[in-house]
């Protein structure tokens, strides 16, 4: 054994006690909250050294909305008469196409097991991981979503309305979509399956999210809609990590 | 490091159709290092992965200081590390990220420790170069480093010393060494010995 | 029986509803048994391969 | 308390031993139930005061669409039971489950289809059932879908579970939602059916029909799932006995 320590013993034998020796008494463990935190971190730089996969889904969102005036009419009225529905199939679909990165690195690199075998919470680490998908897709999406509208004629007063209906219905997006895309991790080939997954459970967002911006538009108050996508929010923040993080394990039997 | 004990009772492992492990048995205590032998596909990993739970066994548990680890998988988890055949690393983050988040995640990590513990490994002069561009060989002594940092009492290793070189191959004997003597369990899947093993060397051969 | 047949006028939408409803009530046996039969065969045929193996 | 009762009925020999002696007891009941309610409800009833005879699609597309969620709820049950407990049998249920689920949501929109044509003038009405009908369709498509994806049997079960319990969650807020959604848009549709003051002579045969769709759901359901136990059972000697006999 002696042999082994010198030969790989390349600084001060001191320091290297250091490191190792105390291990168990001085190692404290990560809170489930600094655990999350690190993960969301972790995501939102890796993101950063991958910028060009971070343009993808706006340049898709703004894609489909620009197909919608091509195929219907140049016409305004017309336009903003279709505006809440275009706008929500195209943050759908945009969402759904960024879902696809979320998991599929970490499981092929074994960070996944690694967060499945780190004695923290794989629930919390899933919903950091989550968040940080929603922070660097969701939000993006969200503040391109007054742009695409604009171009579609809707007035600038129903902006702050279709703002704040995106970004609370882009929670639940991000949240399903996780599910979606932690179930689909086994399979080969995953791009349709997970949009038959995550799309019909996503219908809710769907319909309130248009109408919300429908009456925004309008110029009616919308916090019924409002209210109903935040309900959706909640109930997704408390239950899908949940299923997520099943999901995960389950994928790496 | 309190006396730990690792008891493992009549493991069966299938893989779909395939009995992977019929009935593996071993008893493992504090400071006894094992070595899982077997030609490829003799379930070397699976057995690793069902020790640590990621698998499910059909028949069989394992138990950890005498308590099934199931009734508290977490529990279990934080006490023990698992390196796989590829080193858990990101390639677009440097090495140091790399473990800062990877350890981070699991322990508090002081910005010394894991700096002695890559100059430890020899990954000091390269250590903020992203993974990408660093070698298998290299990744692996990060992947080691990391493994130090861990500080926990069990550490299932997946093949420990491939693509190192003579060098590293000598720095995984003495982690393994070190472990050993703090009274900790290494339990590896190798295709051949390490050199210089450990004097409480045990092994366990798979039949293909 | 001919005005019964014709279900005072319905008969084209009545007949054919009755008739996808029944075909999915017979397909739904006839695919069961057949599901069951394709899985005993699939197990005798993993019995013979693992008594011929070592 | 003592779980042995439990688990020797969950326990793979038993099960298909005891799926086999059951099956006829479902089958008859229900061929006798389903053959009374068509009897009563193509004849014996008096058509419909407004629709005539058209009501009478009722009788299929009622039990269809009560089927439809009756399978997605029970096997969304039985996944969640194979999940927790880790119990195959209950994985064997839900697997079963699916095809027969699957297939009666889309009798339950062709039938309801064929019924809108001449209570609406129009195949397709974007009405809350049919909509939530659909939704339910797709549902079990990507069941189906996931398991199909998905080469390791156990994996397939517990991914699929997963799904499915989530699935269950989310159906009747999908269902709230399209009918709140519907309620927006357009006055509440004609197909209010389930009129509480439905005559004996209507009603006995639509809960005939009903019943006789669930035995018979039962059935095929006992039969499917002695295919889906053997093929999870990989060492028992038991097979030897099933398969040769």
């Amino acid at each position: 054994m002696n042999a082994g320590t010198s030969a790989a013993g390349t600084l001060p034998a001191a320091h290297a006690a250091g490191t190792a020796a105390p291990a168990a008494a001085s190692a404290a463990a990560a809170s489930a909250l600094e655990a999350a935190w690190l993960a969301l971190l972790r995501d939102v730089q890796l993101a950063f050294r991958r910028r060009a996969q971070l343009v993808q889904p706006l340049a898709f969102f703004a894609l489909v909305t620009m197909l919608f005036p091509l195929a219907i009419s140049p016409e305004l009225t017309q336009l903003r008469a279709v505006a809440p529905g275009v706008l929500w199939v195209a943050e759908l679909l945009a969402s759904l196409l960024a879902l696809e990165f979320l998991f599929r690195d970490d499981a092929h690199d074994g960070t996944l097991e690694q967060y499945a075998l780190s004695g923290q919470s794989l629930t919390w680490l899933m919903f950091a991981k989550t968040a940080a998908h929603w922070l660097l897709t969701g939000v993006p999406l969200a503040l391109m979503a007054p742009l695409a509208a604009l171009s579609l004629g809707v007035p600038v007063t129903a902006l702050p309305g279709i703002l704040l209906a995106v970004i609370v219905g882009s929670v639940t997006l991000s949240l399903i979509g996780s599910i979606g895309a932690a179930l689909t991790l086994g399979l080969k080939r995953s791009g349709a399956l997970l949009s038959l997954l995550t799309v019909p459970l996503s219908l809710p967002v769907l319909i309130f999210g248009a109408r919300a911006t429908q009456l925004a538009i309008n110029g009616a108050p919308l916090l019924a809609p409002l209210e109903l996508l935040a309900a959706l929010a909640v109930l997704a923040v408390t239950l899908a990590p949940l299923a997520a993080s099943a999901a995960v394990r389950i994928s790496l039997e | 490091m309190p006396e730990a004990t690792l008891e493992v009772e009549n493991l069966h492992v299938f893989r779909g159709e395939r009995h992977v492990l019929r009935g593996v048995q071993f008893a493992l205590a504090g400071g006894e290092y094992l070595e899982v032998r077997g030609a490829n596909g003799a379930g070397k990993t699976s057995l690793l992965r069902a020790l640590c739970g990621l698998i499910w066994p059909e028949e069989g548990q394992v138990r950890w200081n005498s308590i099934n680890v199931r009734a508290d998988l977490r529990a279990f988890h934080s006490r023990l590390a698992y390196l796989g055949h590829e080193p858990p690393l990101k390639a677009d983050l440097s090495a140091r990220e790399n473990l800062r988040y990877w350890i981070g995640v699991r322990r508090r990590l002081r910005s010394a420790e894991l700096d002695a513990a890559l100059e430890r490994a020899g990954a000091g002069s390269w250590c903020e170069r992203l993974v990408r561009t660093l070698s298998a060989g290299q990744r692996r002594r990060v992947a080691l480093a990391g493994l130090a940092l861990l500080a926990v009492p069990l550490w299932l290793l997946d093949e420990p010393a491939t693509h190192l070189d003579a060098d590293g191959q000598q720095l995984v004997s003495a982690l393994i060494g070190e472990q050993l003597a703090r009274g900790g369990l290494v339990v590896a899947a190798v295709h051949q010995s390490l050199p210089a093993a450990a004097p409480q060397l045990r092994t366990l051969e798979l039949p293909a | 029986m001919r005005a019964f047949l014709d279900m005072g006028g319905y008969a084209a939408f009545v007949w054919p509803a009755y008739a996808v409803t029944f075909a999915v009530v017979v397909l739904n046996v006839v695919w069961a048994r057949r599901a069951l039969a394709r899985a005993r065969a699939s197990a005798r045929r993993r019995l013979s391969a693992r008594s011929e193996g070592p | 308390m003592s779980w042995t009762w439990f688990h020797r009925l969950a326990s793979p020999p038993y099960v298909y031993a005891f799926a086999a002696r059951l099956t006829p007891w479902f089958a008859w009941p229900a061929a006798l139930c389903i053959l009374g309610g068509l009897w009563g409800g193509l004849v014996l009833a008096p058509p419909d005061y407004q629709q005539g005879d058209g009501f009478r699609i009722l009788y299929v597309h009622a039990p269809s669409a009560w089927m439809s969620l009756m399978v997605y709820t029970t096997m969304a049950i039985a996944a969640a039971v194979g999940l927790i407990w880790r119990i195959k049998v209950a994985h064997a249920v839900a697997a079963s489950c699916a095809p027969i689920g699957a297939s009666f949501t889309f009798a339950a929109l062709v039938t309801g289809a064929l019924w809108g044509e001449p209570m609406w003038g129009t195949y397709w009405e974007w009405d809350p059932r049919l909509t939530s009908e659909l939704v339910l369709l797709f549902l079990y498509l990507g069941y189906m879908g996931l398991r199909a994806g998905i080469e390791d049997t156990q994996r397939a079960d517990r991914a699929s579970a997963v799904l499915a319990v989530v699935g269950v969650v989310n159906v009747p807020i999908i269902h709230y939602s399209v009918v709140w959604w519907n309620s927006l848009h357009q006055a509440p549709s004609v197909m209010r059916l389930a009129k509480p003051t439905m005559p004996p002579s209507m009603l006995v045969p639509l809960l005939l029909m009903l019943l006789g769709f669930t035995l018979y759901f039962v059935a095929v359901l006992l039969v499917r799932l002695r295919g889906e136990v053997l093929g999870r059972e990989r060492t028992a000697s038991w097979i030897r006995e099933v398969v040769s006999a």
